[in-house]
């Protein structure tokens, strides 16, 4: 009896929670006067939102602007910030500690008091209005610094001399040695770094005016906000449907992996 | 492939590492290791010798003092350049990597043609019968197997010289005594130059040709096993070495009708032959040392220095060793099983005068006795 | 092979441990003093001035503070960010504790469940945003209509200026709740069995070993979860960005999106440091404060 | 496979600066003089200035013009910021709002078009003495180019008006109020209003305004903007106190839904508004979405009961500029002077419905044809000689968002009397100008 009441709170939860996505998923397909209705199955299905969408906002290209920065961010973040933890983690030299400091101070700025300054300098450099305006400011994160570092003290001293004994460098250790070993915490900063990057708004939002280098949320929300979707419910939907797809598709396959190694490795540091 | 000419001695002079904190690890420390020659760092955790190994295998830099391999001074030369091969403590074998891999690592970094990886990996497999584990991963396998993986690695690599850092200390007590004699007859059959790291007086004394005793960074004293056991140069090698430890009575040395050691409270009195002690001073403080092998029950009408009661035997078979309490202190001696006394029964001791060793009370340091 | 080792070592550049270290470092530090430091300190500089990117930059003192004393929206801006915090952040630890209590008892698809509700975790704030204007909508909106059908009366949820800002809290709760009952969970099944079993001993009934032991062994956890949501909530941007502009009557203007419409829609660059400025401090006291009543030694 | 990956994203680093996009060049590889020109980017706008450009490139064969759609942002003067900023302006614009004009000019981004010996003439022809002082910027010069105005007037629904008894459009404060009262309705019956008098989006957006508070202010103060010839402020402080009051009553009486309609498209075609407020661009728009049965006509925007002389709202002005970063002023000149010819002007009137700014257009027989065409026209181009634009003054846009503020809380929620409304807003605006001094 109480298994039962158990599972009916549980089952509420789920409702909460998952129904509004099933709910959109199901809208972006139905026609737009029977939308607000609360029943899951429209009279006929249609494709005419995601047809406005992709006639309004360049899709593909924002998609694959998005998938452009948010892959370049992750991958610099996980090779420049393993590097950095390592240091921290595994070698012995004056100044780390500072160094350490230093990195656990700038979390504590908010982005925002950088914003206006960051986004002068990437005028000044030119690279407003491109994707290296999206990607550069971004190739570290202080966050990962700390995660990497966290699961890369774990690791045995000894294995890592011994990798010294066997002829290895720093790099070669780092990258054939301990990222095997770290493979979680890498998943971990990897994920949050990916995501963090394919959702971002307001950057893209500030350095980029140009539809070409618009990331697909930038186009989303202009799109929403902007009114391109002429008032229109099903196409603003569509679009956000469109925004979701990627990046819950990724979560469900790395699903077990990342909710395991975020819980465990991820915000202890 | 065998080249003699290649010289694997290694030498350290004044040696001294002294961290960042000011800690002193190693202090001024001159050894050096023949070529071939099995020798053991041996001394109480914290006392440097790690740090001793480590420094001459290059993963720590020494502060002061040159360290040679060979004719050459490798200070400076990383770990990977100075063709040595270490075996850690706990292993350090690659969990990502087959039994395979994690030998043939160091050789594919050195770009050792396949086929030499193979034979070699293959041929050190076989000496250590590690043939039919080559594919598993190292937690697939037993402590000892493991271990034999990490003693695998090193060996395929012919080195100069052999690193050990402790690598029987997390094995259980049977398998040690089976990899202690595995690792002597590969020394024996590979003739490398091995430098090998305990805090196991055991392992010191049946593997190592000479000892290199360390105590607070210091080396205490450098000896075969023999030497070091029989005349310790310091009351700190003495009472390390050996298993129970030596008896030590504090006391003075007396010039009365004779040399004569009157031990603290005066329970205890001994006649001391004033031949064999040539470099001895009147009233001299000095401690007193015997290995409790070389303390006996005394008949009463024999000159027994000591008595007192007994507080603990404890039995090993053959023989047994008995606490006697003698007012404050504890004398150990090791006598036969069966003649055993009961509990807190009184005893008589005597010593053997030809197996004491005198020890300066203020620097520790032995009396020389003179030979006869 | 000791040829190979002597060919080597002439062209290898040898460094040391500590060199390896610094070597390692660099490109992070590289970029740490460009895209941080730099900016830093030119939002010192900026705040001083006043600069609309196009026209060249020019001093004027104190004059940027002079404004924001008289500037009611960014107070404004600041108590709503405070409304936002002082919902957001107890609702978020109930709900998440409840869920987190509900899956940490033997069940069938925990895994399930969980993943479930940390769905809306990962999915951009855009989506959420867009879903909830139509979920929130006065009268076609689905939770109205829901509310309608059970007799209810529709809620103004984003129409009225006093229920805006709460409803743009049980959002960001529903958009987050799925990361801390993660983390809530996580730290529940840290707890060792045998406290409960030596309460039980002691004879405290369920309410009191959860008050007893749950609680304070969770404590690192809830201070994980205090500081993150804190300042998760303080960035309050693309929700009333998207849903209400920061409307009705500035009920949802959060200071992120004044210090945005002042930098970037009237182009008032320097006057947006000095508000940015100020914002930092205020998050800086407020955090101060939080590690002071919630006692920590996780975080140092 | 460190190195490997590390040099992989570094090529990826350089190819992504390949992928930059270089500064626009200026000289043509054909050796013609080339210019970029921006215009709207709303498709009917762009097609004719595509239009007009090709014949204009037929009579200078040694020029090529680029057009090219203003980049979309969010809006046209973000991008035209951004472009100032960067340097990357392009040499003509035909779509500067005039309320931005002022920063640029600060900026030096504009060639000053009174150098032009022919300009005086030019914009003699085009607007009347009277309001000459409004384009002129504070250093004395002008910059911009009057090219078309859009009037905000009051479209209504005859029908609806009718069935309420009234035979023509309520022209003061009290005859929209009776109107209104006739006109709100729950036509369904199902407790919810569902008719009503107009319909403005409520959310305090800035241009928002220019549709209601800042039009029924010009209407109201005989002509006046926010702003005095030397640049003072000089709020009308009495007509907006009326106007804030005016929309007050609309807002408390249920006249017009407090609401923000996303979703459903426009209730003006669906005959749930009676008014509604814009500008003659929406003629297309009504044309293509209308049904055939709606019947609507168009007025000037309600005044104050007693209210003398002419109705007076304001006029969208969209005007063009030559940028500072053109290397050929002379040939920008020649293309500007072109896109506002009779000609020009009468294509604009014609496919876009939009008032080109231009003296006695009603009286030109030229224009004519057009008229007889789209009658309701007429009504814009009677209103486009009593049009206001905005002041030329910096930080416009936020002075406007003061307002716009105040009109959400007095009128909107009636939580402030308009009295207090206009006090706030002048101490906010006041606050901003001292800023800026």
């Amino acid at each position: 009896m109480r298994r039962l009441g158990l599972y009916l709170l549980l089952g509420i939860g789920l409702v909460g929670f998952a129904y509004p996505f099933v709910w959109m998923g199901i809208a972006t397909f139905t026609p737009e006067a029977e939308i607000p209705e609360l029943t899951l199955l429209p009279s006929r299905w249609t494709l005419e939102h995601y047809r406005l969408v992709f006639e309004r906002i360049p899709v593909w290209r924002g998609l694959l602007n998005s998938l452009v920065v948010a892959l370049a961010v992750t991958a610099s973040v996980l090779v420049f910030t393993s590097m950095a933890a390592y240091a921290l983690a595994k070698l012995h030299w004056r100044g780390r500690e500072t160094v350490f400091s230093l990195i656990l101070f700038t979390l504590m700025i908010p982005f925002l008091l950088l914003l206006i300054p960051l986004y002068t300098l990437v005028v000044r450099l030119g690279w407003t209005d491109s994707l290296l305006g999206l990607i550069v400011p971004f190739m570290m994160n202080a966050t990962g610094v700390l995660i990497l570092r966290q699961s890369f003290l774990t690791i045995p001293r000894d294995l890592i001399d011994a990798a010294r004994m066997d002829g290895c460098g720093e790099l070669r250790i780092l990258f054939t040695i301990v990222w095997p070993l770290s493979v979680p915490a890498l998943v971990t900063v990897g994920l949050l770094t990916f995501i963090g990057s394919w959702n971002e708004v307001l950057w893209p939002i500030i350095v980029v005016r140009e539809v070409q280098w618009m990331t697909l949320p930038q186009l989303v929300a202009l799109f929403a906000v902007g009114g391109g979707a002429e008032g229109q419910l099903g196409p603003q939907l569509a679009a956000a449907f469109l925004l979701a797809l990627p990046i819950v598709l990724a979560y469900l396959f790395f699903q077990r992996y990342f909710i395991q190694s975020f819980a465990t490795s991820g915000l202890k540091g | 492939m065998r080249e003699t000419a290649r010289k694997t001695g290694v030498r350290l002079e004044h040696v001294w590492k002294i961290y960042d904190n000011g800690y002193v690890a190693v202090e001024d420390v001159t050894f050096e290791v023949a070529e071939g020659e099995f020798m053991v760092l041996l001394g109480p955790s914290g006392c440097g010798k790690t740090t001793l190994l480590r420094l001459v295998a290059g993963l720590e830099t020494a502060s002061r003092g040159t360290i040679r391999i060979g004719d050459q001074v490798v200070n400076d030369v990383p770990p990977r350049d100075r063709d040595i091969a270490m075996v850690f403590q706990n292993y350090a074998l690659y969990p990502h990597m087959t039994v395979y891999e994690n030998m043939a690592f160091g050789l594919k970094l050195r770009r050792v043609p396949k086929t030499e990886i193979d034979r070699r990996v293959r041929a050190a497999a076989r000496v250590l019968e590690l043939e039919h584990l080559l594919d598993r991963r190292p937690h697939q396998l037993s402590g000892g197997q493991r271990q034999r993986v990490a003693v695998g690695r090193a060996i395929v690599r012919e080195p100069r010289v052999f690193l050990f850092d402790e690598p029987l200390s997390n094995l259980d007590a049977r398998l040690r005594v089976e990899m202690r004699a595995e690792l002597a007859r590969l020394h024996r059959e590979l003739g490398r130059t091995v430098l090998y790291v305990t805090h196991d007086q055991v392992e010191a004394m049946t593997l190592g040709q000479r000892i290199v005793v360390l105590n607070k960074g210091r080396v205490q004293q450098i000896g075969t096993p023999l030497e070091v056991y029989h005349q310790p140069a310091n009351r700190f090698v003495a009472g390390f070495i050996g298993n129970p430890p030596m008896n030590f009575i504090e006391g003075r040395l007396e010039h009365r009708d004779g040399l004569r050691f009157v031990g603290k409270g005066g329970q205890v009195q001994l006649m001391l032959n004033a031949a064999d002690w040539p470099k001895v001073r009147p009233g001299q403080a000095v401690t007193l040392g015997v290995r409790p092998e070389a303390v006996a029950l005394a008949t009463v009408e024999e000159a027994a220095v000591m008595r007192g009661q007994v507080e603990t035997v404890e039995v090993l078979g053959a023989v047994a060793h008995l606490y006697v309490r003698i007012g404050e202190a504890t004398v150990v001696a090791q006598v036969d099983a069966s003649v055993r006394p009961a509990l807190a029964q009184e005893v008589a001791l005597r010593i053997d005068l030809d197996r004491i060793h005198l020890f300066d009370a203020e620097t520790g340091q032995a009396l020389p006795r003179a030979r006869s | 092979m000791p040829e190979r080792v002597t060919k080597n070592r002439r062209w290898r550049v040898r460094l040391r441990e500590a060199q390896q270290g610094y070597v390692l470092v660099a490109p992070y530090l590289l970029h740490l003093s460009v895209f941080f430091g730099y900016p830093l300190l030119f939002a010192f500089v900026l705040m001083f001035h006043r600069w609309d990117i196009v026209t060249p930059m020019e001093f004027v003192g104190l004059k940027n503070f002079w404004r924001l004393m008289r500037d009611d929206l960014f107070f404004r801006a600041l108590l709503n960010t405070g409304i936002f915090l002082t919902i957001h952040i107890p609702l978020q630890i109930v709900v998440a504790l409840f869920f987190a209590e509900l899956l940490n008892r033997p069940l069938k698809g925990r895994g399930f469940f969980r993943a479930a509700y940390f769905m809306p975790v990962v999915v951009s704030g855009v989506v959420i945003t867009i879903l909830f204007q139509q979920l929130f909508a006065f009268d076609t909106g689905l939770i109205n209509r829901m509310l309608q059908a059970l007799g209810g009366e529709p809620v103004p949820w984003l129409v009225s200026p006093a229920l805006a800002m709460p409803s743009i809290a049980i959002m960001a709760t529903w958009k987050n709740v799925g990361l801390y009952i993660v983390l809530f969970l996580a730290g529940l099944q840290h707890i060792p069995r045998h406290l409960y079993e030596a309460a039980e001993l002691d004879g405290a009934n369920a309410w009191q070993r959860w008050w007893h032991v749950t609680l304070p062994m969770l404590n690192p956890t809830m201070v994980t979860v205090v500081v993150l949501s804190t300042i998760g909530g303080f960035s309050l941007f693309i929700e009333p960005y998207i849903l209400t502009g920061g409307g009705p009557l500035n009920a949802t203007l959060s200071a992120v999106l004044y210090i945005y419409n002042q930098a970037f829609y009237f182009n008032h660059m320097g006057y947006a440091a000095a508000l940015g400025f100020c914002f930092a401090i205020v998050i800086f006291l407020v955090v101060l404060l939080q590690r002071r009543f919630v006692e920590t030694d996780t975080w140092s | 496979m460190g190195s490997r990956g590390l040099l992989g994203v570094l090529a990826g680093v350089l190819l992504l600066m390949g992928c930059h996009r270089p500064a626009s060049m200026s000289i043509a590889e054909s050796g013609k003089t080339r210019l970029v020109y921006w215009t709207a980017p709303n498709p009917d706008e762009l097609a004719l200035a595509r239009e007009l450009v090709a014949e204009w490139m037929a009579a200078n064969p040694d020029v090529e013009v680029v057009v090219q759609p203003i980049p979309a942002g969010q809006s046209s003067e973000e991008v035209l910021l951004a472009a100032v900023a960067a340097g990357t302006t392009p040499d003509l614009c035909s779509n500067i709002w005039p309320g931005i004009v002022e920063d640029f000019v600060e900026a030096g981004a504009l060639v000053p078009l009174d150098q032009f010996p022919d300009f005086d003439s030019l914009l003699d022809a085009r607007i009347p003495e009277t309001v000459r002082a409004s384009f002129r910027s504070r250093d004395g010069h002008f910059y911009q180019l009057p090219w078309k105005t859009n009037p905000v007037m009051m479209f209504y629904n005859v029908q609806l008006l009718r069935e309420a008894g009234l035979e023509q459009p309520p022209r003061t404060y009290g005859e929209y109020l009776e109107a209104a009262r006739r006109i709100v309705a729950d036509t369904d019956g199902d407790g919810l209003l569902d008719r009503w008098m107009g319909y403005r989006d409520i959310r305090p957006i800035w241009w928002q305004r220019y549709f209601d508070y800042y039009a029924f202010y010009i209407a109201a103060s005989g002509g006046r903007t926010l702003f005095d010839r030397q640049g003072n402020l000089a709020i009308d402080t009495m007509a907006s106190n009326r106007v804030f009051a005016f929309f007050a009553r609309l807002y408390a009486m249920g006249a017009f839904p407090k609401a923000v309609w996303t979703s459903g498209g426009s209730r003006f075609i669906q005959e749930q508004l009676a008014t509604d407020f814009t500008g003659p661009w929406h003629l297309i728009w009504l044309e293509k979405n209308a049904p055939p049965d709606l019947t609507y006509d168009v007025a000037p925007i309600p005044v104050p009961d007693d209210h003398e002389g002419p109705v007076y709202t304001y006029g969208d002005y969209k005007n063009i500029v030559i940028f500072s970063t053109t290397q050929h002023p002379e040939v920008a000149w020649r293309l500007a002077r072109f896109l506002v010819s009779r000609k020009a002007d009468r294509r604009l009137l014609e496919r876009t419905r939009q008032i080109p700014v231009r003296r006695g257009l009603l009286d030109d027989p030229y224009f004519a044809p057009v008229f007889e065409r789209y009658p309701i026209l007429r009504h814009f181009a009677a209103q486009a000689a009593y049009t206001r634009s905005v002041d030329s003054v910096p930080d416009l846009k936020e002075i406007l968002d003061a307002l716009a503020q105040e009109f959400e809380a007095a009128a909107v929620y009636g939580v402030r009397s308009p009295a207090e409304a206009t006090r706030r807003a002048l101490r906010r605006i006041q606050m901003i100008l001292d800023w800026n001094a």
